[in-house]
């Protein structure tokens, strides 16, 4: 059985036994890179579920709203959802009895941007994942190509180093070992090896993309406030002109406000129409705070209490004290 | 017809941008938007379609209406002063046809003297498309990917040169401007773009079927259709920001009691914002009614008002840019598929 | 960017927590100890009061500088407040030399209600190397 | 070039005056001298920088040309500034009229009634006003109005002073039993319900909190009177007031353009969100 199979018997078996009311996961869409989060309530729905190397969002987000009119919801998730879902426990804004979690083992997505870029975008109609290949179906006579996986997985995938659920009550298929194959640091030690003019040019140069579209805030695990301050009126805490300095403004609070909390998933990154860099901002803060306060992760251990909610008499300060 | 050889492109953008403002699709990292050309702008024009539509060049994401000063207690306002002539060079036939779609609105009386000023004083030359993106459907929307009916100037991809044809009364000046950097084509490349024009004719339109969609809305306010599409929208702006035709904006202050400014800036019918009063009520409280009012504004009321004309323009990059896929081909489909009157109208 | 100008006076911004260093401020001046006419004093609850976007939003209106002060560590009037504010400001002080702002520019000091003379002297050396950095345009909004 | 549409005129608050408890009245004339040109039930742009600008319903009637006069709850951050910022004497903007204001024609020779609640006797007022002083269009005219206590009556010395002495019926009720309130005790609907107005040859016109205005419309529906000779005002959100930015739509109409009058008969075949 495949994994596509292997979910929907599993979300209908969920369904039917009322063990949940709610079952998220990722469906099929009209190109080979959609994979729209799916919502069912009912067993007969389970069929459109679909399992691909596309199934990027993090479902844990919806739990939010969902868990409003829902008793128990069952999700899939993979290595960097179940993390998110961490996060949302320790915030206490979701209780672990009221989900059903369907761990994914996930040995990295595909990337359309870098299928595009070698010529794959146009005529392609499926990709699938087998062992270290992804296989192409294509328009057309050659009907069907391999290529190494590696080249064409998603820059976070390649940095990632959960790729098993780190929380699950079951498990869709074998867990999967796969080494990180990118240091995720690498990029914010370069830009930091720059003069400051230069950083704040390089910023500037990216920052003055942002169209404060807040895909980035929404699609975020961290970003679970009841009210985010950058939708208040009064005070209104970033204008909304289009220029840069609100653009640098919201960026940098932005990232503040998930600093100890960000689960390194990349998906404000990847959900921004931009293409700004959003990881390098947020791993400098994650590079900080275990330089300063020692190793962390977030959304590992949902009992722990993230960097900034604690402190140490003897902590050291970015500063100087005297 | 003349023509224009690609070797000499450098030269013509340095003429025209001598004359007035010429933006142009320009690349920064992966992203191609329209910029100010200068010298040494990595210019594509390439891409099929810019990240940000042109919409900016004549509608901003943000721009002042006016400042204002208090002195004495007397206050005074002072118009923002109008822009010059501008050039949008490579603007595709999608996104012609969607400034087409903002004119009626803005100049539809009281007209919008900012967006008339800019308006009249564009030239828009475009450049047909010989190979839409797999996201592109403006063929569904009666659009030709080759010709765009509301350009100023349309250019021709020829390989080494493009076809230069003069369309408008502003499009014949401009013409004039580029001077002798036009050359007489060459039978063969007329008739090569015959062959082009006659390639894109019979060419299958894209299969996204339009019939009775408007129509069928009608009936759809309450339908369960909605329930299906809203639950996955995360309520960012991406669609809206990136969408040629979206218009919505908002008006704010910026400054102290003394002086500052006032601006107007793209807005979001997808913010829980944009329409929450100052007494706590908001007619679209959620997701369901912001992600409903949207599909129903670009497929049903805005052709209510406008001769049954869509406000889309099928240019893709809501598809292509949607974080959860929420893909406006897959509602138009299945609006289509729903017979009027039938199942799923009482929700 | 970092050029001094002739004659320019800088605009410096200070949050100053109500119990040590807005009480160090009042010594100083009680003690007729002089600061830089630069400085504007905030006055806050407790140094943890200082959201980072007070930073920003000082920058963006016009700073040339911001400054933070706080009660010692192990004298908050709160008893844990400045511990906190010590992790948070350290950490934006860095993402902030990351995001392109000389270091200079923000500054986070532990100045106590006893300590005019210290009020008075990291106020004037931080005005000194403001001034010397010349006008700030980062983050400025551009009105 | 024309004029910029969204670009405010000059205006003076030259009088407030409090209104009740939670509202000021606002007297406004404008410094170019030009007339403003308003119809009964349209809205003027007032704008108080740096706070911003927010629409409000005429409550004077065109006829008194004098002041234009805004009766103003303190609700949001525009109201607020009016209330605590704004004196006599403070100069402001002000631009408009917006709306497509009250059809005068469909109600020539006809029977009045005027049914309103709390500050939504706003912008009846100008209508009312603009009625008594062309009485001779008009057959009878009854005002139904109502509040929560007596202090919460808006424009006191029109209600106590001026309309008793006009050709008209007026009913008064509030919410509660207060000390020295001799009228009605009961909401609005009810109170309506209770005098039972006849439908014939009368248009019926209504403004009050959204659930008041539900409860009336269903009241003179069960008393006979058709959609079509039931008029109200509806409320939206709105920041161009010149149809453009978007946010007031009701389907395909928006309303700072195409209301915010409308009958009855023309919001039932609107979509139902507002």
């Amino acid at each position: 059985m495949n994994l596509t199979e292997k979910m929907r018997q599993e979300a209908a078996q969920i369904l039917e036994s009322k063990e949940a009311d709610l079952v998220i996961g990722w469906g099929g869409g009209e190109y080979y890179w959609q994979s729209p989060p799916l919502f069912l309530e009912d067993a007969a729905g389970a069929a459109e579920l679909a399992f691909s190397p596309f199934i990027v969002n993090n479902l844990a987000k919806y739990l939010l709203e969902e868990l409003e009119s829902h008793e128990k919801a069952a999700l899939f998730v993979k290595g960097c959802d179940t993390r998110g879902i961490n996060r949302l426990l320790q915030d206490h804004r979701i209780q672990r009895e009221a989900v059903l979690l369907i761990g994914v083992p996930c040995a990295g997505l595909a990337d359309r941007e870098k299928l595009k870029a070698a010529g794959y975008d146009a005529g392609l109609l499926q990709v699938e994942r087998q062992g270290d290949s992804f296989i192409l179906t294509l328009e057309g006579e050659e009907g069907a190509r391999e290529v190494p996986a590696g080249e064409f997985l998603l820059d976070k995938c390649l940095e990632c180093r959960y790729p098993n659920p780190l929380v699950y009550d079951r498990l869709l298929g074998e867990e999967v070992q796969k080494p990180r194959e990118r240091d995720p640091m690498a990029r914010v030690r370069e830009v930091q090896k720059k003069p400051v003019d230069e950083k704040y040019a390089y910023w500037q140069e990216k920052l003055s993309r942002c169209i404060r579209c807040y895909a980035c805030r929404n699609v975020c695990p961290a970003c679970n406030c009841r009210e985010c301050i950058f939708d208040q009126n009064a005070p209104r805490w970033v204008g909304k002109a289009n220029q840069l300095s609100e653009k640098q403004n919201y960026n940098i609070i932005r990232s503040f406000h998930i600093a100890g909390r960000c689960i390194d998933c990349g998906e404000c990154q990847r959900a921004c129409p931009m293409d700004i860099p959003l990881m390098e901002i947020n791993r400098k803060i994650i590079q900080d705070l275990t330089e300063l306060y020692g190793e962390y992760e977030a959304g590992i251990d949902p009992t722990d209490v993230p960097p900034l909610g604690t402190y140490r008499a003897e902590d050291p300060a970015g500063f100087s004290e005297r | 017809m003349k023509k224009i050889d690609k070797s000499k492109l450098e030269d013509l953008w340095g003429r025209l941008a001598a004359e007035q403002d010429l933006f142009l699709p320009v690349q920064q990292d992966s992203v191609v938007n329209f910029a100010l050309w200068q010298e040494g702008s990595r210019v594509n024009l390439e891409a099929v379609n810019s990240l940000l539509p042109p919409k900016d060049l004549l509608f901003p994401q943000s721009e002042k209406i006016f400042s204002y000063k208090r002195r004495e207690g007397e206050l005074s306002f002072e118009e923002a002063p109008g822009s010059g002539p501008q050039v949008i060079f490579g603007i595709r036939p999608c996104d012609v046809r969607s400034i087409e779609l903002l004119d009626p609105v803005f100049f539809k009386e009281p007209a919008d003297t900012f967006y008339k000023n800019r308006r009249e004083q564009t030239t828009l030359v475009s450049i047909g498309c010989l190979e839409p993106d797999t996201t592109c459907f403006c063929t569904a929307f009666g659009i030709q990917p080759l010709d765009a009916e509301g350009a100023d100037v349309m250019l021709y991809d020829m390989g080494t040169a493009y076809l230069v044809s003069p369309r408008t009364e502003k499009g014949e000046k401009l013409a004039e401007e580029m001077g002798e950097l036009l050359e007489e084509a060459a039978g063969a490349e007329e008739e090569g773009l015959q062959q082009q024009q006659e390639a894109a004719a019979s060419a299958q339109e894209h299969g996204l079927d339009l019939d009775g969609v408007f129509e069928k809305l009608n009936d759809m306010f309450d339908h369960c259709i909605w329930e299906k599409f809203y639950r996955r929208c995360l309520a960012c702006g991406t669609c809206t920001y990136l969408c040629p035709t979206c218009h919505c904006f908002d008006i704010q202050d910026d400054g102290s009691p003394e002086e500052g400014q006032r601006f107007r800036c793209w807005d979001s019918c997808m913010y829980e914002d944009y329409t929450h009063m100052g007494h706590g009520h908001n007619p679209r409280p959620g997701r369901r009614e912001r992600v409903r009012n949207r599909f129903m504004h670009k497929l049903n009321y805005f052709p209510k008002d406008h001769d049954g004309v869509y406000h889309c323009v099928g240019c893709g990059r809501c598809v292509q840019k949607c974080p959860v896929n929420l893909d406006i081909m897959q509602v138009i489909e299945e609006i289509g598929k729903e017979g009027v009157g039938g199942e799923g109208h009482d929700r | 960017m970092s050029v001094a100008k002739e004659g320019f006076e800088p605009l410096i911004v200070a949050f100053c927590c109500n119990w040590c260093s807005y009480a160090g401020a009042d010594l100083a001046g009680t003690g007729r100890m002089p600061y830089p006419a630069n400085v504007r004093i905030v006055r806050v609850p407790c140094s943890s009061r200082v959201n980072p976007s007070f930073v920003i939003r000082a920058f963006q209106r016009g700073a040339d500088g911001v400054i933070v002060a706080g009660c010692h560590p192990g004298d908050c009037h709160y008893h844990s407040g400045n511990f906190f504010t010590r992790r948070r400001l350290s950490v934006l002080r860095r993402l902030l030399e990351y995001m392109g702002i000389e270091p200079e520019r923000f500054q986070v000091r532990w100045i106590s209600g006893s300590e005019g003379a210290k009020f008075a002297q990291v106020m004037t050396d931080l005005t000194a190397d403001i001034r010397a950095l010349g006008p700030n345009r980062k983050l400025r909004d551009a009105l | 070039m024309t004029a910029n549409p969204i670009l405010p005129r000059r205006a003076v608050v030259e009088k407030i005056l409090q209104d009740t408890p939670d509202t000021k009245r606002f007297f406004v004339t404008l410094k170019d001298g030009e007339p403003f040109n308003h119809k009964p039930l349209q809205c003027a742009m007032l704008s108080v920088p740096p706070v911003g600008e927010a629409l409000f319903s005429i409550t004077s009637s065109p006829t008194r040309p004098e002041y234009l006069e805004f009766a103003v709850k303190e609700v949001g951050t525009v109201t607020k500034h009016l209330h605590y910022e704004v004196q006599e004497g403070t100069e402001i903007g002000i631009r408009g009229p917006y709306g497509n204001g009250f059809p005068i024609d469909v109600i020539r020779g006809k029977d009045l009634l005027f049914i309103g609640g709390g500050i939504g006797l706003a912008p009846l007022r100008s209508l009312i006003n603009y009625c008594f002083d062309t009485r001779k269009d008009y057959s009878k005219i009854q005002i139904i109005y109502g509040a929560r206590t007596p202090e919460d009556l808006s424009f006191k010395e029109e209600i106590f002073e001026n309309w008793p002495k006009e050709d008209a019926r007026l009913n008064l009720t509030v919410d509660v039993e207060s000390p020295g309130w001799e009228e009605f005790v009961g909401f609005v609907p009810t109170y309506l319900e209770h005098l039972a107005p006849t439908p014939e040859g009368v248009i019926a016109v209504t403004c009050g909190p959204p659930i008041m205005i539900r409860f009336v419309l269903q009241g003179l529906e069960k008393l006979g009177f058709q959609p079509e000779q039931i008029i109200t005002t509806l409320e939206l959100k709105m920041k161009c007031g010149v149809g453009k930015c978007g946010r007031c739509n009701i389907g395909e109409k928006y309303v700072c353009q195409d209301g915010p009058v409308f009958s009855l008969a023309e919001l039932n075949g609107m979509i139902p969100e507002f």
